[in-house]
């Protein structure tokens, strides 16, 4: 089997392939309720209707994306500068932390939301900074750096809910103390749980493809991405434009806690994310690495996600198909935009 | 000719096409028992392409390719290595992190098996060592050897299997003019033990010697055939351009102010790279400094210095002053145009446009971005200009540069240089690989921008290319430089003595 | 202080190192065997969920404890074949598939294990490995116990690291691997198949990480439990670069890492224990890891072809 | 009359101890008749809201499940969804605001210090360990009634107490359980799974919690502090009935006054314990009952002594 590169995909193929990976996908899904006992033909439709088939059901799946587009353009910033950065759990953690710290009743009404937000991004740059500059400095591998730093703040997360941050009025659970009103995002519609932050990262998404494709970073970004040792020759402060793709990767994953934290729950608890950081990877390579592509894909994998916890509720079958239908979807979804651009040739 | 029983290989009208690119048009050709064969033509006329059809890597759209009397399997370089065809190619195929040994057993044992022993497989490596003058250790990690070391170790793998016919893709591109000879020596031997050889080159001269028959591509179609003894190299390269070429003539220089200095300058060893030892060297405008030597010698460490990759350790260098600070920008700022020694590696990035490649080391500039924003509109009329005044072969300023072949790439690296009118230009081995067109192109340029006013250094292992151009030659050897000869003053023997680091001893 | 040196003296606490070790021998062997051919698993964490069920389910439908480590070692074979095929021939990115393989196999797990057990209240239960008191043997003082009373599938995992180290460096095999994840073209180059080495060491290596995961069902423990990996596959991929891709090295990894683990349960007990937060202790061993990489950053030799595809015929 | 649709929702698989016993006691009531139940396990806190006002606009009439990690957005959820009734595992209180959402928790200290003066009985070492998932107020509470139990037969009794960061990894509770015998308890606290284990491959004695395990260790697990959740549910649904569902406090129905808790029986252990232990015990039980003993509620974090 070879693989040939299609110089110009034809349309058909850059939109009949993805349709493709969809339909197989719900003919996973109709397998999956047939295995468990359920009508198979309803699945199709009880996952579109979870969805988007009401108006909170489609603003709950822009809810569960708004994290994930900070991560997912967290880890397309690095990764296109080859900076493998896995740890975008643990610089979500940073930022709710400072969501908190700043958004407790240390600052006033106007100030606290633009200053924790900055805040924030410093400290999921700073969790990420650590690795980046082992990496800079001693060559150390910061796949495995940033992951392991996952687990490192997770436990500091936890200590500091048992421990300082520990809410007194909380009863003792483990979380931390509520955000003051003037701390929170405000819900952009009333009544439901959609919040700013959900503005703010298609914003963060804008600014980040202005920066890739129109600054002289974005340019330097990719150089250093690309071919190291040519842009070092090209005269490229190489680390320094690591450092700050650092910087700014770990500033939007720390924002991805941030709104988490300031626009839905209101106080840190240590399950603040279900593994937003690690889907955040999944997110930014299913865009292929675009900013813009972030937001969709950011979107399709959470109307999978939560159209098919919700079929799974409405149909009676197990709950976790949710996660095995996000993971079929996302394969055949990567495998389907590969073959747009290349044609699969059997010797 | 000669009984068709003695053919060893028959390729049959080979045809390949790259999407609307016809790499190999219709290709014969044939190969006998003990005979060295050279394949000639410009930068992607299709040659490798040929040898890797030839090889298995690629499948030919049409054709089909004879091993002794056998069809040969096509996209299967299993099949190829049991017919008894070696491939050196052109980018070296190592394991850089194993060992010599290792990287010739790999593959030639079952791999269900436990594999024969080591002691064994080194005996046959020493001796087959020994038989074609292949010194290397079997030990060393390939990682750490110079680059004729690894051809070796390339060549010993197709010896180790018993190929009866060795394909060799550019093999003295890299090499060192010692290195080369000591190459041909081993073919020699290799002819001799009945091996057939199907060789690919840009230095006639080096065709002039070896091979027996010439046949020349060009766009991908065979344009010619020709008995080695009844043509001349300037006949070759006639027939592979399809016209005359230009040899650039170089009229004497008058040379000006001293525009860089280095004062006794010393670097840090890298690794097995010497670094500077004490060298003094003026760069005048309006003149060529040629530095020859034995590749590995320092001159990467002088080129690093003066791209402004490292800082000298001791001595000084000076531009109207001495250097404040150094860097491969401030260089750049400075007016200093460097041209790569490895343009893949270092001179460009592959998959960046020619226009993101055009203002790689510029892009900084007021031109090309305001407020840290690019302005593209500017560095595609810079790439434009590139294209359209270097002559750059390409399908425009959008198109990925990995496209490109090596003399249009290297073209567009001048272009990007020299556009902005550098004082100073650093040109390391400038026209490595390229076909002899494109030679004459690069030469050219350099000398209208020595004419114009700047200071030329170009480093070469080809001791012509430095007496043909060079209006001053200095020599390397382990870090010393020696003091400059002017054009014409040594014979290429003497200057050879130098290399092998006899004056410096009465000099130091 | 003193507490310390009890502790590290004491034959139980070494026995506990070497059990907590074992389940992270075999899958850090997966992942060193997948790395080494080019190939970042990130699929791990989920290929050790799916061999942890199936390994337990087989038992527990009526399977000999073997017969379920094998059935393990076929799931996770299976799932290697999945990331395998997309990573492989088809070139897509192997972070991508790590973690849908990853999502894909701890989910089907826990939907297989809800459908067959849908009514249970309390997990059921089934008889596991119990250690080899090897007479004579288990006698010698301390060695004794530490090597001796350990389950058989602790011996296997130590056979495993041992014939995974031969295999890679004393075999055309392992050299054959080793050069794919150094240099794809140089294999192509003589006559080898890249996409079949490098398929074949993901599937293996992805059914000794599976194994690793029944060892945590069948050995360690008696009953699969949803989320009872916790970040075991993780950690495997650290232990990996920890030691420096070397089997050998990677093992002693292993060991370190439970051992700290193992003391930090029991310094929980000591004065300090009473002082620190708990969570401190937790982290101690990821710190160490970390700390420990920086130590070794300068000698590691990654496979240079590691998470780079290889498109043949394409430059 | 008409049937009530009740709703579980679960932040962990069903399995998990304390999810069981509101599983085992819907499951119950299903079976009972009048009463249909779905649920959704292993929901994430992120999720739990979303789940909730799923389930509200699919028309259940009864929510039960657990808020602990996700009370602010919850309570807000029950707020706007005033038809629909809550009974909600929360540390916080009822709220008058909100009179649909009665919360319960499992105060089962009653029976924990029952079990304690078991285990201080059964201890020969007088060195006890416990091993927990982490230090909340629903696992300190149940130690350290234990704790004081423990204490009324064994004054001088010495706890080692560790949480292993994690509610599923029986292998790593296990592993802390061996730590334990190593260092001298031969009486184990199972708060999670795996600690039974250790203690049965150790030879040492187990004390159960929340379920009754003593059928898989027989000659292990001597006692266990049982929570029943059925008179929580039917008070609910009783009250649901009636027309009188308010906010409300349903955590005194997990006392053993109630019903809501209790001691396993002895079992496989009958006449292996103390005389004067079960003596004790019976004399606590009958003065818990009849009110004239209180177990304290004790939700700091116990620390090894
Ligand atoms: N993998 C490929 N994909 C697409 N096009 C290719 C590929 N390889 C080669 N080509 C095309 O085939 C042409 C011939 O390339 P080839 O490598 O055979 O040139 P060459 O004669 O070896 O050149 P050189 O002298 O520079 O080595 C090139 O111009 C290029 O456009
Ligand atoms: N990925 C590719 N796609 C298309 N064409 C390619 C690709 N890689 C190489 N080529 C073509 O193959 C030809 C030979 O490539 P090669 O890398 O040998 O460069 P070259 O021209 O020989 O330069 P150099 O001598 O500097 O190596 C080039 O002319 C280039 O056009
Ligand atoms: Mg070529
Ligand atoms: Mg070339």
């Amino acid at each position: 089997m070879r693989l040939d590169p299609i110089a110009a995909p034809s349309l058909r193929r850059q939109i009949g392939l993805p349709a493709l990976a969809l339909l197989a996908t719900i003919a996973v899904a109709m397998m999956l309720a047939l295995i468990a006992g359920a009508n198979p033909l309803a699945t199709l439709g009880l996952i579109a209707k979870g969805a988007v088939g009401s108006k909170f059901a489609a603003l709950e799946t822009l809810n569960r994306a708004t994290p994930l587009i900070f991560t997912g353009l967290a880890v397309a910033v690095a990764f296109r500068a080859k900076l493998w950065n896995i740890g975008a759990e643990a610089q979500l953690y940073a930022g709710a932390i400072v969501a908190v710290l700043l958004g407790t009743g240390v600052l006033g009404a106007p100030l606290v939301l633009p200053v924790s937000a900055l805040a924030a991004m410093l400290a999921g740059a700073l969790v990420l900074l650590g690795p980046v500059m082992l990496k800079t400095r001693l060559g150390v591998d910061e796949v495995v750096t940033t992951l392991l730093l996952n687990f490192v703040m997770l436990l500091f997360v936890s200590y500091l809910l048992e421990g300082p941050m520990k809410d007194p009025m909380g009863m003792g659970w483990p979380k931390s103390a509520a955000l003051v009103k003037e701390a929170r995002l405000p819900r952009i519609v009333d009544g439901l749980r959609l919040h700013w932050g959900f503005a703010l990262a298609l914003i963060a998404a804008v600014a980040v493809w202005v920066i890739q494709t129109r600054s002289t970073l974005g340019f330097e970004m990719r150089a250093v991405g690309q071919n190291r040792e040519a842009a070092r020759f090209a005269g490229m402060p190489v680390n320094v434009v690591l450092v700050k793709t650092a910087l700014l990767s770990g500033g939007l994953a720390a924002l991805a806690g941030w709104s988490e934290v300031a626009g839905l729950k209101g106080h840190l608890s240590s399950d603040l994310s279900p593994g937003f950081g690690y889907t955040g990877i999944i997110v930014a390579m299913l865009a292929l690495l675009h900013p813009l592509g972030v937001v969709l894909s950011a979107l399709f994998v959470a109307a999978i996600f939560v159209g098919s916890d919700s079929m799974s509720r409405a149909a009676g079958v197990p709950t976790y198909i949710a996660d095995m239908l996000l993971a079929t979807a996302l394969l055949f979804m990567v495998l389907a935009l590969m073959l747009t651009r290349y044609r699969v040739v059997w010797k | 000719m000669t009984d068709p029983r003695d053919v060893v290989m028959r390729l049959d009208r080979i045809t390949k096409r790259f999407g609307a690119l016809t790499a190999n048009d219709a290709i014969s050709l044939t190969l006998r028992r003990g005979e060295v064969v050279a394949l000639l033509g410009e930068n992607g006329a299709g040659k490798t392409t040929l040898m890797n059809i030839l090889f298995g890597h690629y499948v030919a759209d049409d054709g089909r390719v004879e091993v002794f009397g056998q069809p040969l399997s096509p996209g299967n370089p299993r099949a190829a290595l049991a017919a008894g065809v070696g491939m050196v190619h052109q980018h070296f195929t190592l394991a850089d992190n194993l060992t010599v040994l290792d990287n010739i057993r790999l593959g030639t044992e079952s791999l269900l098996s436990r594999g024969a022993s080591r002691a064994a497989a080194r005996a046959r490596v020493d001796r087959l060592s020994r038989d074609f003058g292949l010194a290397v250790h079997p030990d060393a990690r390939v990682g750490s050897l110079t680059v004729g070391e690894r051809q070796r170790v390339e060549i010993l793998k197709a010896l180790y299997r018993d190929a009866r016919i060795l394909i060799l893709d550019e093999p003295t591109a890299v090499l060192t003019p010692q290195e080369a000879e000591a190459l041909f020596a081993t073919l020699r031997r290799a002819i001799a033990q009945g091996l057939s050889i199907l060789f690919i080159s840009h230095k006639l001269h080096e065709v002039m010697a070896i091979a027996d028959r010439c046949v020349v591509l060009r766009h991908g179609k065979v344009v010619g055939e020709v008995t080695t003894a009844e043509t001349s190299g300037a006949a070759l390269a006639a027939m592979m351009v399809g016209g005359e070429i230009a040899l650039p003539e170089a009229r004497p220089a008058t040379a000006g102010k001293v525009l860089m200095r280095l004062d006794g300058v010393t670097t840090p060893d890298k690794g097995a790279a010497p670094g500077l030892k004490r060298v003094t060297l003026d760069l005048r405008a309006g003149e060529i400094v040629g530095l020859a030597g034995v590749s590995g010698n320092g001159q990467a460490a002088l080129a690093d210095l003066i791209s402004g990759l490292i800082l000298p350790g001791s001595g000084s260098v000076t531009m109207d002053g001495p250097l404040a600070r150094w860097s491969p920008r401030e260089a750049i700022r400075q007016g200093i145009a460097r041209i790569p020694e490895d343009r893949h590696k270092t001179g460009t990035i592959a998959d960046f446009t020619l226009t993101e490649n055009a203002v790689l080391e510029g892009y900084w500039q007021p031109g090309f971005s305001k407020a840290g924003l690019m302005d593209w509109r500017a560095a595609e009329g810079f790439a434009q200009g590139i294209i359209a005044a270097y002559d750059v072969r390409c399908p425009g300023p959008g198109a990925r540069i990995r496209l490109l072949s090596g003399g249009n790439m290297q073209k567009l690296i001048l272009g990007r240089v020299l556009e902005p009118g550098p004082k100073i230009i650093l040109a390391n081995q400038p026209v490595r690989g390229l076909d002899v067109g494109a030679i004459a192109y690069v030469q050219s340029r350099l000398i209208a921008a020595r004419d114009g006013g700047a200071a030329v250094l170009l480093i070469s292992e080809d001791l012509d290319e430095i007496m043909g151009l060079a209006d001053v030659i200095h020599v390397m050897s382990e870090g010393r430089l020696s003091p400059g000869f002017p054009r014409g003053s040594k014979t290429a023997a003497e200057l050879g003595l130098w290399m092998a680091g006899q004056g410096f001893d009465h000099a130091a | 202080m003193s507490d310390l040196f009890d502790i590290l003296l004491s034959v139980s606490f070494w026995a506990a190192a070497i059990r907590i070790a074992s389940p992270l021998i075999f899958a850090t062997m997966g992942e060193l065997i997948c790395e080494r051919a080019g190939v970042l698993n990130l699929g791990i964490e989920g290929i050790m969920v799916i061999g942890a069920f199936a390994g337990w389910m087989a038992v527990y439908l009526g399977a000999p404890l073997w017969l379920g480590v094998t059935a393990a070692m076929a799931a996770g074979m299976l799932f290697g074949l999945l990331h395998a095929t997309l990573t492989v021939p088809f070139g897509l990115s192997q972070h991508v598939v790590g973690l849908g393989v990853t999502m894909l196999a701890t989910s089907t797990s826990y939907f297989a294990y809800r459908l067959a057990l849908p009514e249970v209240t309390s997990p059921p239960k089934i008889t596991p490995f119990a250690p080899m008191d090897l007479p004579v043997l288990s006698d010698i003082p301390f060695f004794g116990p530490v090597l001796f009373q350990q389950t058989a599938l602790t011996w296997a995992a130590l056979i495993c690291a041992g014939l995974v180290g031969f295999v890679l460096f004393r075999t055309p095999l392992g050299l054959a691997v080793r050069a794919a994840g150094e240099n794809p073209a140089a294999v192509e180059a003589q006559g080898l198949s890249v996409t079949g080495l490098r398929m074949g060491a993901v599937i293996v290596g992805s059914g000794l990480m599976a194994v690793g995961g029944s060892f945590l069902t069948l050995s360690a423990f008696s009953s699969f439990f949803f989320e009872m990996v916790n970040g075991r596959g993780w950690i495997c991929i650290a232990l990996v670069v920890f030691g420096a891709w070397r089997p050998g090295k990677a093992v002693l990894g292993a060991l370190l890492f439970a051992a700290f683990d193992a003391l930090q349960i029991r310094l929980q007990q000591t004065p300090l224990g009473a002082h620190l937060p708990y969570q401190a202790f937790l982290m101690a061993p990821y710190l160490l890891s970390i700390l420990a990489l920086i130590l070794m950053s300068r000698r590691a030799e990654v496979p240079a072809a590691l998470m780079v595809p290889y498109r043949k015929g394409e430059r | 009359q008409e049937t009530i649709k009740i709703a579980g929702i679960y932040t962990v698989p069903v399995e998990q101890q304390w999810v069981s016993r509101i599983h085992i006691a819907a499951e119950a009531a299903k079976a009972a008749g009048g009463v249909d139940y779905t649920y959704t396990e292993n929901v994430a806190n992120t999720d739990y809201p979303r789940v909730m006002r799923e389930y509200c606009e699919s028309g259940v009439n009864l929510i039960v499940g657990e808020i602990f990690g996700a009370e602010a957005e919850a309570r807000e959820v029950c707020a706007e969804y005033p038809d629909v009734k809550f009974l909600l595992g929360s540390s916080f209180m009822p709220d008058e605001a909100v009179p649909n959402l009665a919360v319960f928790d499992n105060y089962i200290q009653d029976a924990s210090y029952l079990s304690g003066i078991i285990a201080g009985a059964m201890t020969q070492t007088g060195s006890i360990g416990m091993v927990g998932g982490f230090p909340i107020p629903e696992v300190n509470r149940l130690m350290n009634a234990f704790m004081a139990g423990a204490r009324e037969t064994r004054p001088d009794a010495k706890f080692q107490v560790s949480f292993i960061g994690s509610w599923f990894d029986p292998p790593k509770a296990k592993e802390t359980a061996f730590a334990m015998i190593d260092g001298g308890a031969d009486l184990l606290y199972a708060e999670r799974f795996g600690v039974s284990d250790a203690a049965k491959e150790k030879g040492a004695l187990a004390i159960g919690n929340v379920i009754d395990t003593q059928a898989d260790y027989p000659d292990t697990v001597v006692a266990s502090a049982l929570w029943h959740f059925e008179p929580t549910l039917n008070a609910a649904l009783e009250a649901i009935r009636a027309g009188s569902f308010k906010a409300d406090n349903y955590g005194v129905y997990s006392f053993m006054k109630a019903g809501g808790c209790s001691l396993a029986p002895l079992g496989t252990f009958e006449g292996k314990v103390p005389e004067a232990a079960m003596k004790l015990v019976a004399e606590k039980e009958a003065a818990i009952k009849d009110g004239s003993f209180t177990v304290a509620i004790d939700d700091t974090e116990p620390k090894s002594s």
